[in-house]
């Protein structure tokens, strides 16, 4: 059967990763039928959701999981596969649970995480400190303090994106990193308002505010420009989730040779676990109802979690799978799992209208030197305490 | 004297004596009228009105009957992006209806004084209205670059203190966006213009000249005043031009750098589809609508309303 | 004589604006009637309403016994020509001959003689596939005539054919649309607001002002005897000389002016005392030789000589208003003279000052 | 008689370059440089190699000419996992752009024909109901569209988006009909009425002959607006076989693979922007003749 | 008499078409020169060129003595009045008269003053505050002469004035301009193509065609002895009767008719025999009781009629050609009718055929 596919992995490593579904797929004897639209969430997400109102919706769609397919489920547009979850008994193999939880509303599972995607890291460029005469810092503060003597051998410091949510995403990182898991998880969860003003967020917007200046001399817009100045080591560092590291991958560079990464920043060794997943929309037509379910169960294979997940540089969502080939930085990620050293996404807890909010708060504040991290702690605030 | 020999026959005379039904009458015109009657009431009136229903409402990804009141335009009026996005747009709309009429004007100026080669400087200037813009915003984004653009060209010649980087700096972004917008939208009204002024009496050019008036006064104190009707047309394309301003942002600058050159429309699509909280999308909307009734209406009154009497 | 369009109380009016009050008007069947105004009196009005162009707001309009008041204009066997010719520009003359008859459903062959016929009437044979652009003033109208022609209607209507044209092309083509209406003896109805065209063309002229008719009769009617003052006035270049002052016992006098109205035939056989207007057209004042054998001499100061080839106007003052008089071309009057000239009151008009009808 | 005619004679002469001429065509230049640096940017760039884009200047010749680009853009570009590049999505452009240039064109002259020449009573109350639709930003409708197309179970199809490019080209395109019919003289119609043509007769036979400059204009608009667009043709047509030129354009450009590919880029946007760009070079006269009609009466 | 405006073998070339050729004319001052022509003959692009508005090819202009031929307009001291008014839409009228003035740095006080006076020369003070929009054509044309005449310029130029009026508005302001002319006594150069205005209004008249003069001379000598059957054609309305023939010993003669030329006076005095043709006027066409003492009789045909009110005009055939004839609007002639005209010699033209000059 042939099934339409919708998401937005259109970047070098994610079509590369988008590719492995489809081959598998195909081998099946089924169609994959490529519908990527370029151009982040933001694009393409009216379009699945128009399809999906308009009444003649793709087989299925990419999603952040966690709370922006809600109303989706509860309008009853989403295919409920919960039972191919129980023949699969996802219960039982996916790790974290909580990626499961965040597909199940009302107890029926509506979409299969595909991976675990984890904010938590630093990328530095090796070459970039040797060629300064530096260490590669471990730790936030070590790197922190090494700033100004980069910036001296003509390397920006911190490389970072201009889009709002790379801003937004790193300050995130940067407060679970510095704040903790308590207070982070005060403000996230249980959107405290008082955490926020408090003195461990207080260090982590001065931090932050100190980082603003750190990228200075980078004007670049796409998360992987960021990094593809990390890989030819005009930046000493980035703050970006282990998507990155497809790049790194791409460009033919090794993990602890060529660059070096921090998860949790070196300073809290913790793990946020989103991810994507993929929903299944309801069509009506039986067959292609049970190519779906197919489809879902086929997602999550084993083989096909070793083979897309290597290519994308995201962790899978099941430990039962033997990853060969992993390099430093990813024994590191499964390590880290393994302990359960893990918190929740963001993505998972805030409603995407409170991230779009933060998003603004925080790239307005990266580009605008004259706010103060006072200020903008004071407007975090506000918007933590209007959340639902 | 007959000029067909086959008399002209019963002609049904007969109907023409009773007055036929007033809703028939130009039956074939309001047939060929349905298209628009449903364009104005269906889509526009009726998308309008479905907008502005569902502002009031606390609707997500989907529209829901959830009503919150005026809770979305309390939030929309304290949120510092709307602010930004309305203040950039009076700043876009202010010089970008001033320059492209300035522009537009001038060139149409020269090109009405009987030059050579009018053909061709024409083409030239019309030719990116053929360009969507996407294509605008990622040349100008390019162009305008620091490392790859004019700034780094001009210090490659020597000039090495050269700093042009609109694009990377918040307080004049838009300008770099007029840039391109400019770019993209003046060839139209120079078009319109050079129509309008070759429709000017030629008269009155030449008791300008005999009363001794300078070309560049004779232009602003009587050609301009002359092409009004030329200047509402153009106002009305550039006007909706502005409100409609989105793709050229998101494709040179994405509202960045942070914040700073996001505009209404841009406010209204992330607000509906990236923070999936369509009830703040429509009531941004709605704002924007009103704004451009509180333009339009008066307008129309005096364009329209006030022909009857005068 | 039968009727060929009957006008019966009509009424237009544009929103407000009442352009056509109570209108009746009857037309022979073959006559050349033209309507004569100034602009804006709603002659262009009134003959779309008889094409159907227009919609009456009340009354009716009977072409050959018929009432077609409320009939397409297609059926109502009329043609139509217009003072732009409003020829198909992207027809040829064949094309813009035919396109009525293609509407009518006309076969092919019927056109084709049909069309030939009234080329060779026009005398266009040769202009046939030639586009409108590509023809003279002369022959669009003609073309513009022939679409008329070929449809073979009753009545004909024209609304200032000739009024776009040079004097010179003017004066020909009147002549030659009076040799078509002898040629085609149809019904035409036809709007001018020229006087030399409607006195050379009409077999009747109606009048017209602000939507009503004023007078309707022969050209010799409306200039030898005009009912009221308004026609008196319109027709004439220049314009008849009026002069107010008072009648009794047959005798009209203004001041020093006294004139006894010998052989002047009233309409109401014994005219009563009263305020009068007396109208003395510039062409009927007897000047040179033959004033001596005038029935009244006066005499007047000239202000002005406006000579103009063939004649010479002279403007003058008569009983302290202008007074316009126009002699010969070969007269030699120069200004600041005083003239005597001889006034014949059986060619003058005498008017009602209050009702401006005639006496 | 000589020495009369000595002092000035004949025309004043002139200086080859007098100072007006050089203001007039100074600026002239200058300006159409603004206007053509794009263009010759995107030229150039499109025809060097990476390499010689990362050197720099983006003004400059290229040294080695490549057309590599070209094909990439064309064929090659990947989006996703479709490696294909634009010539997919040529052939669906044309495919969305004929019928929606056609229908939209002629519902858009009916309609002006109406509000010309077959006013009723409330036509001009409608129009000014769609002449303020034209500055409703697009984003608004788009979802009370879905539902629409949805309800009348046109959503996903080319019919659908034909509706949907026919609604938000009405206003300026009505406009222009409207505007330009305005100008046609009224005896025209008057004479066609006595010959016994009906409404459609007079628009086919009369009217349509007369006005190709408007129709010219009416297309250029249109199909620029069709062509160029992306969000109706990715939000209305519901299958990626059926996505437009653009689709592809916004993935290749918007799909970062490492470093940005800027000469295929340019050639990907060249490549889309092709066809109303040919189709402007050709039209030139036309357009000011139509655009001088349409805009400045009324 | 001084010179006023001299124009000194005047070319004028648009690409590669000579408008104006080898041109000369003087027009003296106070003289009121109508420019008389048919359309495209070059009378506008002569007065442009005198304006300074177009540059001639070569030859000179004068003005009061000084040589402007590359002056700027504003500098030759005259003031131009054009077909279309050319008034500034959007200013008053006031603003219309005062804005070259203001341009020329006058002091407010002396606008004032000037504007005041120009306005009521013109009896436009009322209007003063009205934009041209709300104007009748006539006071349009009123303050685009104002405009002239607050300039305080030595010359007028006028292209076609009235020719956007209708016949009686037209006849009224002929009559102010006449008026005008002597009230101010400046130099008017005036075109029209127009034979009644030209010849009520003008001083002189010169006859162009094809970018030269036909003829310069005062309406009478242009009306009564035209130098060339062009100008014998153009001028007069109906237009002249042409008759080819033979002329010899002082005798013209066709077919049957033959017509000693007594009384006429010859320009050569000695006419040699020659092809000739012979034009007679259609209102020196000698009828009724008068021609019993006419010098020659002759008899027509008669084949149209068209009674014009004041005048009868009759289509008739002398010689096998077509022949006008302007009769008394009260003569009763009917087509078909065989009628007695009489001819006088002395009153007609005689041309050579080959040269078409006057004999
Ligand atoms: N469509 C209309 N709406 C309102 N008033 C109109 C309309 N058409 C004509 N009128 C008015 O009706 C009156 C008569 O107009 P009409 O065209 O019949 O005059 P006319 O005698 O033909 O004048 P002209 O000699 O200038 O052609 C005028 O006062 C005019 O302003
Ligand atoms: N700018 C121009 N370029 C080329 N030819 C021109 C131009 N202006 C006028 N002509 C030609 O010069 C000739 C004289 O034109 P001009 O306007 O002087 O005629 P006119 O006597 O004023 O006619 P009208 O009575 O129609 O105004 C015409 O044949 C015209 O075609
Ligand atoms: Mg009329
Ligand atoms: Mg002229």
């Amino acid at each position: 059967t042939d099934l339409e596919v919708m998401h937005w992995w259109t970047s070098g490593g994610e079509a590369n990763a988008v590719s492995k579904f489809a081959d598998a797929w195909n081998a099946t004897g089924n169609v994959w039928v490529d519908g990527a639209i370029a151009g982040g969430g933001d694009t393409a997400r009216p379009i699945m959701v128009s399809r999906i109102i308009g009444g003649d919706p793709p087989a299925a769609f990419q999603f952040n999981h966690g709370r922006q397919a809600e109303e989706l489920v509860e309008a009853g547009l989403i295919l409920d596969i919960t039972d191919v979850s129980e023949a699969e008994g996802w219960a039982d193999i996916i790790t974290p649970s909580s990626l499961l939880d965040s597909c199940t509303y009302d107890g029926r599972v509506f979409c299969v995480p595909v991976n675990i995607h984890s904010w938590q890291w630093m990328w530095l460029s090796n070459a970039a400190y040797e060629n300064a005469g530096l260490d590669v810092p471990t730790t936030w503060t070590e790197f922190a303090a090494s700033a100004d003597a980069l910036r001296e051998a003509g390397v920006v410091p911190l490389a970072m994106g201009g889009q709002s949510w790379q801003q937004n995403g790193a300050f995130g990182v940067m407060a679970l990193a510095l704040a903790g898991q308590e207070a982070w998880l005060a403000v996230n969860q249980d959107k405290n308002a008082e955490v926020v003003m408090g003195p461990e967020y207080t260090r982590v917007f001065e931090a932050f505010g100190a980082a603003r200046s750190l990228s200075d001399g980078l004007n670049v817009q796409d998360w992987n420009q960021a990094t593809a100045a990390v890989i030819d080591d005009t930046a000493g560092a980035q703050i970006m989730g282990d998507w990155a590291q497809g790049e790194f991958a791409l460009a033919g560079e090794v993990a602890g040779t060529d660059y070096s990464c921090l998860p949790g920043l070196g300073e809290v060794a913790l793990l946020d676990t989103g991810g994507d997943a993929f929903f299944f929309p309801v069509t009506g037509d039986p067959e292609i109802e049970a190519a779906q379910k197919e489809l879902a169960a086929l997602l999550l294979s084993p083989a096909v979690q070793v083979s897309f997940n290597s290519a994308k540089g995201s962790l899978p969502v099941r430990p039962d799978v033997d990853l060969t080939t992993v390099n430093e930085c990813t024994q590191k990620g499964l390590d880290l799992l393994a302990s359960g050293a893990m918190v929740p996404a963001g993505t998972q807890l805030l409603a995407p209208d409170t991230v779009t909010q933060l998003n603004d708060l925080m790239t307005e504040f990266w580009s605008t030197p004259s706010m103060t991290p006072a200020e903008v702690q004071q407007q975090y605030a506000d918007i933590i305490a209007d959340a639902e | 004297m007959a000029i067909a020999d086959t008399g002209s026959t019963d002609r049904q005379l007969a109907a023409g004596a009773r007055r036929p039904n007033r809703l028939f009458k130009n039956l074939n015109s309001k047939i060929a009228a349905i298209p628009m009657i449903f364009v104005a009431m269906v889509v526009f009136l009726g998308g309008t009105c479905w907008t502005i229903f569902y502002s009031f409402t606390k609707s997500g990804l989907l529209p829901n009957t959830n009503f919150v009141g005026l809770d979305q335009y309390e939030r929309l009026w304290s949120s510092r992006k709307w602010m930004v996005s309305i203040e950039n747009l009076g700043i876009y709309g202010f010089f970008s209806l001033i320059g492209t009429l300035v522009i537009g004007f001038t060139l149409a100026a020269l090109l009405d004084r009987k030059i050579r080669g009018e053909g061709a400087f024409r083409t030239i200037f019309l030719y990116p209205f053929a360009l969507s813009f996407i294509v605008t915003g990622l040349v100008w984004q390019w162009i305008l670059n620091p490392e790859l653009g004019l700034q780094n060209v001009v210090r490659e010649w020597g000039w090495t203190s050269f700093t042009f980087d609109p694009l990377n700096n918040p307080d004049i972004v838009m300008f770099g966006l007029l840039i391109a917008g400019l770019w993209q939208g003046t060839g139209l009204i120079m078009c319109i213009m050079l129509a309008g002024l070759r429709g000017i009496d030629e008269d009155i050019w030449k008791a300008a000249r005999v009363d001794g008036i300078g070309t560049v006064k004779t232009y602003v104190r009587i050609i301009i005043p002359m092409m009004r009707p030329v200047f509402v047309t153009s106002l009305v394309l550039i006007g909706s031009g502005i409100v409609k301003l989105y793709d050229l942002v998101v494709a040179q600058t994405s509202g960045g750098p942070g914040i700073s050159s996001e505009v209404p429309a841009k406010y209204v699509m992330t607000a509906m589809f990236g923070g999936q909280n369509l009830g703040q999308g429509f009531a941004a909307s709605t704002m924007m609508l009103l704004m451009v009734g509180i333009i339009l209406i008066p307008w129309a009154y005096l364009e329209f309303g006030g022909k009857k009497r005068g | 004589m039968s009727h060929s369009v009957q006008i019966k109380s009509l009424d237009l009016q544009f929103g407000a604006v009442k352009v056509l009050k109570n209108l009746n008007l009857d037309i022979h069947e073959g006559e050349f009637l033209v309507l004569l105004g100034s602009s804006g009196c709603g002659k262009s009005t009134l003959l779309n309403c008889i094409a159907g162009l227009l919609e009456p707001t009340d009354g009716q309009i009977w072409i050959k016994g018929k009432n077609v008041t409320w009939a397409e204009p297609s059926e109502r066997g009329i043609g139509m020509v217009f003072q732009s010719y409003a020829l198909y520009p992207q027809m040829t003359v064949k094309g813009n001959l035919s396109f009525g008859l293609k509407n009518a459903k006309v076969p092919k062959a019927e056109i084709d003689k049909r069309v030939a016929r009234a080329a060779e009437v026009l005398q266009i044979e040769a202009l046939l596939d030639r586009k409108p652009g590509a023809l003279s003033g002369g022959q669009r109208q003609r073309v513009a005539i022939g679409r008329a022609l070929v449809r073979d209607v009753d009545v004909f209507l024209f609304d200032e054919p000739l009024s776009n044209l040079d004097a010179k092309l003017r004066a020909d083509l009147r002549v030659e649309l009076k040799r078509l209406h002898n040629q085609l003896e149809n019904t035409m109805i036809y709007v001018t607001h020229d006087q030399v065209e409607a006195m050379t063309l009409a077999d009747r002229i109606a009048i017209m002002k602000g939507g009503n008719i004023m007078q309707l009769g022969t050209p010799d009617e409306i200039y030898n005897r005009p009912q009221n003052i308004y026609v008196a006035d319109f027709i004439g270049s220049p314009s008849m000389n009026f002069i107010e002052g008072q009648y009794s016992n047959g005798v009209f006098s203004k001041g020093e002016l006294s004139l006894p109205m010998t052989g002047y035939e009233y309409v109401a056989p014994k005219t009563a005392d009263r305020g009068a207007t007396i109208g003395i057209r510039p062409e009927h004042v007897i000047t040179g030789e033959l004033v001596s054998g005038a029935p009244v001499k006066v005499e007047v100061d000239v202000d002005i000589v406006e000579p103009m080839g063939s004649d010479t106007l002279v403007w003058a003052h008569l009983a302290g208003k202008p007074f316009r008089i126009r002699m010969d071309g070969s007269a030699r009057v120069s200004a600041k003279e005083r003239l005597t000239i001889g006034i014949d009151p059986s060619r003058a008009s005498l008017f009602d000052t209050k009702t401006e009808n005639r006496l | 008689m000589t020495d009369a005619m000595s002092g000035p004679r004949g025309a004043k002469p002139k200086k080859a370059l007098s100072r007006n001429n050089i203001i007039v065509y100074g600026t002239l230049f200058v300006v159409a440089i603004y206007y053509a640096l794009p263009l010759y940017v995107m030229i150039v760039t499109s025809l060097k190699g990476m390499p010689e884009i990362r050197m720099g200047n983006i003004f400059a010749p290229p040294m080695e000419v490549t057309f590599q680009p070209w094909v990439k853009a064309w064929a090659e570009a990947c989006t996703g996992i479709n490696c294909d590049g634009l010539s997919r999505g040529f052939w669906n452009s044309v495919r969305i752009l004929i019928p929606s240039v056609v229908i939209s064109i002629s519902v858009a002259s009916v309609t002006g024909y109406v509000l010309s020449m077959w006013k009723f009573k409330g036509s001009e109350v409608f129009f000014s109901m769609l002449m303020i639709g034209a500055f409703i930003p697009y984003q608004v409708m788009l979802y009370p569209i879905v539902i629409l197309l949805r309800e009348a179970g046109l959503y996903g199809s080319l019919s659908g988006l034909v509706l949907v490019h026919l609604a938000f080209g009405m206003p300026i395109n009505t406009l222009l009909f409207r505007n330009y019919f305005a100008s046609i003289p009224e005896e025209l119609f008057k004479a066609a009425r006595v010959d016994g043509a009906g409404f459609w007769a007079i628009f086919v036979k009369i009217v349509m002959p007369m006005s190709l400059p408007i129709f010219v204009v009416s297309m250029i608009i249109q199909v620029t607006g069709i062509w160029n667009d992306f969000l109706f043709g990715v939000t209305y047509i519901s299958s990626p076989d059926r996505y437009p030129m653009t689709v592809q354009l916004n993935n290749i450009v918007n799909s970062v693979q490492g470093v940005k590919e800027y000469n295929v880029n340019m050639a990907a946007t060249l490549l889309t922007g092709l066809v109303p760009l040919v189709i402007y070079f050709a039209s030139g006269k036309l357009f000011v003749r139509g655009i001088a009609a349409g805009a400045v009466k009324g």
